[in-house]
């Protein structure tokens, strides 16, 4: 798989995890391209955290409106029966729980679901945005990434770069395998049969829980 | 009381030294006219207070260009290079704030409360030399309010009151920054006179707001 | 996801010892037909959580006359003698809450925050048994978030999604107590389909309410 | 002056404080009669804390709406230029120092500026509704009420009931005079010639300093 092809392949199963009637919130770069796959059927509404639920799709050249904005600053469309609101409301709804998914990038997790992915120390601080929010008030948190940078694991026993939550990530999706966090560490719960389990435990900085149940990922 | 003034006597109350506020995410919803305006009359030192820093040539971003910020409170300043710039060689200092303890933060300044208690930040970076507080066995991280000498703000509309109303994803920061400012500025799209705007469809009232520049005339 | 239930549906979501939200300022944006409806159906043992206990024959105070609660937290009592009648005979619990605290502790169950801190009631018999909390040399009286089962609303407007708006003063409590509930019902006085209610109109985002309860139909 | 006609000159007299361009709530009971006299050309706008700014007169039988009623729950119009918010708004701008002027009545006010009016120990209480708040945030608070109670002086050098609030009053003004509170205790500015200064000192639980200024109340 080419990196395009990586990227969709990990937004269609991240997608597949969504459910009917839930308040998604997507963070910028992969993460957004979970919004292409949502399996038929299902009812999604995904938060703009500008503010606003019922993120639509890009306008037509000719349809753009400057106010209707993503929170990456690019030109949106909003879908029939969403809503427009405020940071104050925008973020009620994310600390307060009532966001059901945030799929979210990141440079590393660790095993207990510590997560980094908005600094790294001496280089351009792009800033948290509201991404330690996201990742405090969500109720589920997915991680969508690929497996490795350059060949180096991102899944790891503990983060060595400063972490933007502690204990938030509840699973990952690469392009490996789809790994839950649980009490006891990462459990690999699917893979990608064209990696062999040893090969994606080679690929990753702690060790993995294969799961009884382990499946194929689709 | 007609609150209505040009746009040079606006920026005119801004004075070197000032903390001000400024309206907008990524420069949907930012009052372009009143930041121009004040680029053109000058003023140094200044503390900003804004979700992010735009872009170079939109938005809060054309400010850092021209070196205005001493110091600089966002949650995300990743779209434009020369915040981090100025970041990184010492010239301005930057504050990076959690999106929503941010605007928590401004409410609570405008509202009267004593601060923010959040899980947002919690374990990481936010957290240094902050006040925890347990309550009922949680820990809560507590965040001052902010208030400014100034804010600049935008609306769709505004009746000569005060009373602001808006489209999009335009209202972000705009709603609470006047609470939470010394004096308010808007800039609005559209100005409207006294009982043309319906009470139900106010989203800021006047009391807030206590100058207007008419947009649409200039 | 059509949220529209029937009346009897509805109430029969409240439970024998449910904390109960219920909007409405002296029986201003009251869900009447919700209240009368509980009062057939019965129910035993509730807390309330509103502002006040409106009428003996208007709003909440005629749950309050068939003896619904067991512990009432109110800003206000006194237009309701049977309220007076119950807390002096031992019969009801009642908790006098400042109007602005209360508000402010039902968003706070709503929006994930650890408290409220305020000025308001320091010095005074309501700050009894709490937490006192100094920030920069000055005491604020920490409140805690309130929460419930169920909330009972009133809206102008909603669409099927459950976005809503108002008219008048109809807003007060019903705003928020949709966020701090497990299940919110809203009866509206209209019901419209989606795509009908504009985007900028809403006050309050579908997400915070579960059920929607057509009053115009009945 | 009986009752009705010491209320009105009491209320006239507090009008005479209010500003141009003021933010006023009045309490129930004499403070509401302020708003018949404000003085020609000012400009006031009144705030009812249920949810909106621009509170006006009683409407006429048939133009009553249902959804507009003041803080006692009375139909009452909104003025052009007004807006309607809700609760939490309501009171951000109370608690937050926007409100100008509060007018309220008192038990008692000590000459400290504590204030007790909201409970009698074994009696009916109403509840502080929202004037625990309003005492705690406006920015200027005026007790206007009766100089004694049942010949019982109400102005004391401390109180004996519950405390509404702590140090709140700035200003009392009675049928007998005006009396500022001071760092050194009450002030009497201004007096009702139909009574002598001393009468008025043996009609008050305190010392009274005398204004070297002191004139007669209009």
């Amino acid at each position: 798989m080419d990196k395009q092809q990586t990227q969709e392949f990990i937004a269609r199963r991240v997608a597949a995890e969504l459910k009917d009637g839930d308040l998604v919130n997507l963070g910028i770069g992969l993460p957004t391209l979970v919004a292409n796959y949502v399996p038929e059927g299902k009812e999604v509404l995904f938060q703009s955290e500008n503010g606003f639920i019922g993120l639509g799709p890009a306008p037509l050249e000719d349809e753009i409106d400057p106010s209707i904005a993503n929170a990456g600053g690019l030109p949106v469309t909003i879908v029939p029966g969403g809503s427009f609101f405020d940071s104050a409301m925008s973020f009620g709804i994310i600390r307060g729980g009532h966001v059901d998914t945030t799929v979210l990038g990141a440079l590393q997790v660790a095993e207990n679901g510590d997560i980094a992915n908005y600094m790294i120390p001496g280089k351009m601080v792009p800033g948290m945005g509201g991404a330690m929010d996201l990742l405090s008030g969500a109720k589920k948190v997915i991680v969508a990434m690929e497996h490795t940078a350059k060949g180096n694991p991102k899944l790891l026993k503990t983060c060595t770069l400063p972490l933007t939550a502690v204990r938030a990530v509840d699973l990952i999706v690469t392009e490996m395998g789809v790994i839950e966090v649980t009490p006891n560490g990462f459990m690999l719960t699917e893979y990608n049969p064209e990696y062999t389990v040893e090969q994606i435990q080679a690929a990753t900085g702690a060790e993995l829980i294969i799961s009884p149940n382990l499946k194929h990922m689709q | 009381m007609n609150k209505l003034i040009s746009l040079e006597d606006a920026v005119n109350l801004v004075r070197d030294g000032d903390t001000v506020m400024i309206g907008g995410f990524l420069a949907v919803g930012t009052p372009e006219r009143l930041i121009d305006a004040l680029i053109k009359k000058g003023a140094k030192d200044l503390t900003l207070i804004c979700n992010d820093t735009g872009f170079v040539d939109r938005g809060v971003g054309k400010m850092v260009v021209a070196k205005m910020f001493k110091k600089i409170y966002a949650s995300h300043i990743g779209t434009n290079k020369e915040t981090g710039r100025q970041m990184l060689e010492g010239e301005t200092e930057v504050v990076l704030v959690p999106q929503g303890t941010l605007i928590e933060q401004i409410r609570a300044g405008g509202f009267g409360l004593g601060g923010v208690l959040t899980r947002t930040g919690l374990g990481t970076e936010v957290e240094k030399g902050k006040q925890i507080v347990e309550i009922d066995g949680e820990k809560f991280l507590l965040e001052k309010p902010m208030r400014a000498n100034v804010a600049l703000l935008f609306a769709e509309k505004a009746d000569v009151k005060g009373n602001l109303s808006f489209h999009g994803a335009t209202r972000n920061f705009n709603t609470y920054m006047g609470a939470a400012a010394d004096i308010s500025i808007v800039e609005a799209e559209q100005v409207v006179q006294v009982g043309e705007m319906c009470p139900d469809e106010v989203v800021v009232p006047g009391v807030f707001v206590k100058y207007i520049v008419d947009g649409g005339s200039l």
